[in-house]
């Protein structure tokens, strides 16, 4: 048993965070906020690719670090305090990896390079989001239908897509420049541009096929394992701010002649969300563990999203609350925060559908304690 | 205890629906979703003068008044079907200054600002919050001085909601500096925004909805303009508090959210076939959201009859501000999971009146009224204090 | 729309309230805290009787008040302010109501006036405690299983039963001294000894039976209904009188030099048990005055059944806490309170399966808000 | 990060529990069923005597101190076992007043004490409150006045559970009226139940579990019976209930608790035929149950972790404190709705070991830890100003 961070976390956690210090303050911030053009800052990638930052779980073979999925969350983490504006959840923790396991020699060598080097950009989208038809012909994937709120698809080289299939899920990646393609702006509630696709008669050649039919719903399910856990450490890093913001507004707004944080309600309030965030980063972190030694993981990923999502909830309403108008005038950094917890939380699934899911294992035989 | 309305009430309310059915044309519709449910189009001042020449605004009010002298289960009535029709109803103006001017005013006050309220005509905004006077609002800095005949107002105002389409802000200055209690030291006025020292800044927020700081530099206004005693604005100001918070809680437009996602999840189906509405989880958060209606339903319709008999109690009021204020967040969260990732995109990404977006923006407005209108936390205070006759810390 | 309290509402309550304050203080209340032969005081029961009040929803014809279900109301509150040891929704809401609807003149001139008249005593239980065959026996029924729980069935003359039919529910009266019915005591958690049966082929002769098959299911339904309702009503009662209690206590304990509730946590924890209440008061009482008013009433039960489970269950754990170990000790009253507002949010199902009710009608297209 | 035990640590469990299960014979468990799951009877006193024998007691203690010297993470292992066997194990005495003891404890207390309380041979009841002085400790009556070489000490004691078959009492006593502050005139002595002027009178209680009043009529105690510096005690007494919290939130026995429910809702079925899992409400409780075990498990294991490299942080104890104890209200909550009107039953009309009536025990018992071992409103307060620099309220 051991809680404590490794040391190649520790340097991720202190490199990724230097970086977004420098890079990331409430003015640059602003610049991406209603962004037309989706969410990313295109200099701060080419730093986290040049700091090595984007190839943390890839082989060396293919120019990474090799390291486990649990050396990731500290980078994630940070992406959440920082709200950086790069898409490291669909590009790293889900295309380069689902390319690297499930992708043939060629593609990676094709793919990876640039990837890592942060040249071509990639996305992604599960099933969660996706209403897609595949039909095969010949031995290329016919694809009809739609995909909801893909982040940066204008920008993106490829579209990692997870889509039903006959038997199974096929893991495929999309050009979204392809003919049949469609891209149709949406604003998210961040307040950025996502894109809605449609899909007419797309054909997907089989050099873009990653995995498919039962293969492909084994690589469904390691993805959308992987999704969960970074949403779930996205989240921790995103309340761990709104309850440092917290702690220092009500430490200093006086009313009554007192800190506000003096009064007992405040106080308390912020204690629960302090031990709501404890429960948070444990579940949070133990998944990431779990993953990276390859560990059955459904129930503790389903219970680490549960808390992903309540506390998300519960962080972002404590703060506003305590923060009075303040927090909500968007010329003070919380706001944000608020719809970052509120994304997160319902990325693939809210509280009441994992805790579902949680019920259905646990009707199964699963998820006992012993 | 009898909570159905009579046959006379019902007939009432299925003639109001019946009325916003036509009142709320496309357009209106239209402009409403534009300005963020928070009125001041063109579109929305016509409907509000045409509510007011239909003499639905003072339905409730006394006849002397300029009402129909129906009451005000009656008048609730009126403003829970406007507000279940979506349209943004400026009830601050109607439903809380309204009668405290009605109550509190001078001559002028009462003849020439209350009628032309009823008829939808005029607006006001409400000045009590400041930098440094929020929940301590007695606190407050901006001052009215006499000068001559009437008063000189110097200060700043945070969250004048609504100002930038107003007419007058209902404020609240300082005019004994020197008053021990510094709550007996406060007077109220109603600031013309056409004054050359009224100005306003709008403020961006979170919900979009746009609110505003206001700045009072040598704002001139004659003693007409003062509102009640001098020095006895703090009694004004809990006044309008005590109808407000009943106003900011009311239930109408929950409950039709709640009926369209139930809708919505029955007719819908999953990727693997089954109706939303299958899903143990949505059954429950539907049961949940449909509970915690009830309930604020309830509080509000008991509070509205209890004034109807000049019972209305502080800690009851305050228990259905708590109480609804804290509901909807939980709300408009268990309805959004139900709606899942669609509730992620803003409604002008939405097809008009779609009801993810709808959830979208509620969830990232709600917060505001658990703070506004008196924090929860004093309302806490309060219902132990008058409802639990407990003893209150020393301060 | 009309919240107040009718004439006679007010003069039952007056009057219950006068005879359990006279008759219940602390000292008679710890009598029956154990009571080996089940919770009954007969001295007060007489009382009850002679007042009138065990007969105020029974016609006239049979000497009754003739007053609706509403008008219980308030004798259901004040037994549960007062934790009375009398088994009013037993015998009052259910077996007398049961037989008054259900039963012909001359069921009804045989039991009705020593009912009322408190000479003899009727227990019951609902479907949810039983686990009954029945099959026909010329008129008569046979019935093999048990039933859980049954208050005072060692005192009472009959058991009225709701049980399972081939098509739908029978509705009758059992003879605890009959033969093949066995009682098993068992301690209840307030203490008192309460009776499991055995039935092991019993014989229920014509003239016990009160409906049966699709009319006993109606009957069934009906009588589930008024005690659902009943229990939330006593619920009302019980937490009332605890929040008084703790009002009071945190106004007097001094801690740190003052009374403890001028610390802000525990104000608001009271203020939170004040809302509470104020939803389990109205939704109870809107609950009686719809089955009053013969209105559809399923989807307002269930949620003053949900309430009442979460408004006790809250309350409880609100007055322990706040009466530190006080509120245990059993020196003081308030553990009596806390056993039963335990025992009415268990009664007929807690709030978890009332809720799923409630969306099970929410799902075929019921409890609309309109 | 990895919560897993290492291979030899799930070795030790496996011993533990086979140990455990050869340990908890039908005639203990009736023995201590009857005791209402505190323990005390003979069976109960010769198997924490063979605990001590076969050398688990002291498991994770140094070997100097008569341990095997394993550490923190094993000694808890150990603890959430004999837990988990239901064996009502006196971890105030071995978890928090031993280790205490060990370090600022006399050479007699050091040498003498404690191996007895390794032995399993010596047990110790708490006493700190008093009728006037509950959360606000510091304010407490009991005094201790030199008298030749000794003490000589009176006063009242609330609360003191266990007092009944302990040997002594770990008292806090007033040594200085008048100190300044008067948490800074506290010492802390352990007075043997022996002292005639030693009396214990019972409590009873709404879980059925007897506490104790005890009182102190000139008990006399040699100096040696003195636990650390003259006025010295606080420190001792925030060393003691830090250390008890960890134990107070043991997941344990809910852990068990958990998985027998799950089993039996998966065995059992409802009158209509469906198994009691099923039903869409009875895996939502579960579920929620389970999301609550996980994270209380990971908060004690990181506490116990973080014991073992000298980390122990205040706001975490703290924190696992008031999570804990709220979370098993609503645990026990959750599970009896799933049983139902069953866990209406007291355990001695049910078979032995029941899950019935051990929920209705757990349910009745379960408020004592959000008050006791500080109340949970010390405990967040100690969060918002340690955990999170928030200033405090001058008081």
């Amino acid at each position: 048993m051991n809680f404590a961070e490794s040391e190649v976390q520790t340097d991720t956690r202190d490199l990724a965070r230097r970086i977004f210090e420098q890079r990331m303050g409430s003015q640059e911030l602003a610049g991406f906020d209603d962004a037309p053009e989706g969410r990313f800052d295109s200099s701060l990638w080419r730093t986290l690719a040049e700091a090595g930052l984007l190839g943390i779980s890839v082989s060396d073979l293919h120019g990474g670090m090799g390291l486990e999925f649990a050396a990731l969350a500290p980078l994630l983490e940070e992406a959440g305090r920082a709200l950086a504006p790069v898409p490291i959840i669909e590009h790293v923790v889900l295309a380069v990896a689902a390319i690297e396991i499930y992708g043939d020699r060629q593609q990676c060598e094709r793919w990876l390079p640039a990837a890592l080097a942060g040249d071509s950009l990639f996305t992604a989208a599960l099933p969660h989001a996706a209403e897609v038809n595949c039909t095969p012909e010949g031995e290329a994937l016919r694809l009809n239908g739609s995909v909801a709120l893909v982040p940066l698809a204008n920008l993106a080289q490829y579209i990692l897509l997870v889509v039903p299939a006959d038997r199974g899920q096929n893991v495929l990646l999309v050009d979204p420049r392809a003919p049949g393609v469609t891209l149709h702006p949406q604003r998210f509630t961040t307040g950025e541009t996502r894109f809605s696709l449609s899909l007419d008669d797309v054909l997907v050649p089989p050099e873009q096929l990653l995995a498919t039919a039962a293969a492909g719903q084994a690589a469904g399910q390691w993805l959308l394992q992987r999704a969960l856990t970074a949403h779930c450490l996205h989240q921790l890093g995103v309340c761990e701010r709104m309850l440092e913001m917290t702690a220092a507004y009500t430490g200093e707004r006086q009313q009554f002649g007192v800190p506000i944080a003096t009064f007992q309600a405040v106080g308390h309030r912020a204690a629960n969300i302090y031990i709501d965030l404890e429960c948070l980063r444990l579940t949070a972190r133990q998944a990431a563990s779990r993953l990276s030694q390859e560990l059955a993981a459904d129930t503790e990923i389903a219970i680490a999203k549960v808390w992903a999502g309540d506390v998300g909830h519960r962080t972002s309403y404590a703060a506003q609350h305590l923060h009075g108008g303040t927090g909500i005038d968007r010329d003070y950094p919380l706001w944000r925060y608020c719809l970052f917890a509120r994304a997160n939380e319902l990325a693939l699934g809210g509280s009441a559908c994992h805790l579902s899911t949680l019920g259905e294992i646990i009707a199964a035989g699963g998820a006992r304690c012993s | 205890m009898q909570v159905e309305f009579s046959a006379k009430q019902v007939r009432l309310r299925d003639e109001l629906r019946a009325y916003f059915a036509a009142l709320m044309t496309p357009e209106l519709q239209a402009e409403c979703q534009r300005d963020l449910g928070e009125g001041g189009g063109p579109l929305w001042r016509a409907a509000l003068r045409q509510m007011g020449a239909d003499g639905w605004i003072g339905l409730g009010w006394p006849e002397h008044l300029g009402g129909r002298g129906m009451g005000p289960v009656e008048q609730f009535i009126f403003v829970e079907e406007v507000m279940r029709a979506g349209y943004p109803f400026p009830f601050l103006t109607t439903e809380s200054i309204g009668p405290v001017l009605a109550e509190y005013g001078n001559a002028w006050q009462r003849e020439e600002l209350v009628p032309r309220i009823l008829a939808g005509d005029l607006l006001i905004s409400i000045g009590y919050s400041e930098p440094e006077a929020g929940t301590d609002l007695a606190s407050l800095r901006t001052r009215a001085e006499r000068e001559s005949d009437g008063w000189i107002i110097n200060g700043q105002k945070m969250w004048t909601s609504l100002a930038h389409f107003c007419d007058y802000t209902w404020l609240a200055a300082r005019t004994d500096p020197a008053a021990e209690k510094k709550h007996r030291g406060i007077s109220l006025f109603l600031v013309p925004h056409s004054d050359p020292g009224w100005h306003c800044t709008p403020v961006h927020t979170l919900g979009d909805v746009r609110t505003n700081a206001t700045y009072y530099d040598n704002v001139r206004v004659s003693d007409q303009h003062r509102v009640g005693e001098i020095n006895g604005g703090w009694r004004l100001i809990t006044g309008q508090l005590n109808r407000e918070r009943l106003s900011l809680v009311n239930v109408g437009p929950t409950a039709v959210l709640f009926d369209a996602v139930a809708d919505w999840a029955t007719h819908t189906h999953t990727v693997d076939g089954r109706r939303v509405i299958d899903q143990d989880w949505v059954r429950a958060n539907l049961a949940r959201v449909r509970c915690g209606i009830e309930a604020l339903k309830l509080m509000c319709y008991r509070q509205v009859w209890a004034m109807s008999k000049g019972q209305l109690g502080m800690a009851e009021a305050s228990a259905a501000k708590v109480y609804g204020s804290e509901f909807f967040i939980e709300a408009f969260r268990a309805l959004g999971e139900i709606l899942g990732q669609g509730s992620l995109v803003r409604a002008d990404s939405c097809p008009q009146g779609a009801l993810t977006g709808r959830v979208e923006r509620l969830y990232r407005t709600a917060s505001i009224i658990t703070f506004g209108g008196g924090t929860n936390e004093i309302q806490r205070d309060i219902i132990a204090a008058a409802g639990l006759l407990m003893p209150r810390a020393t301060r």
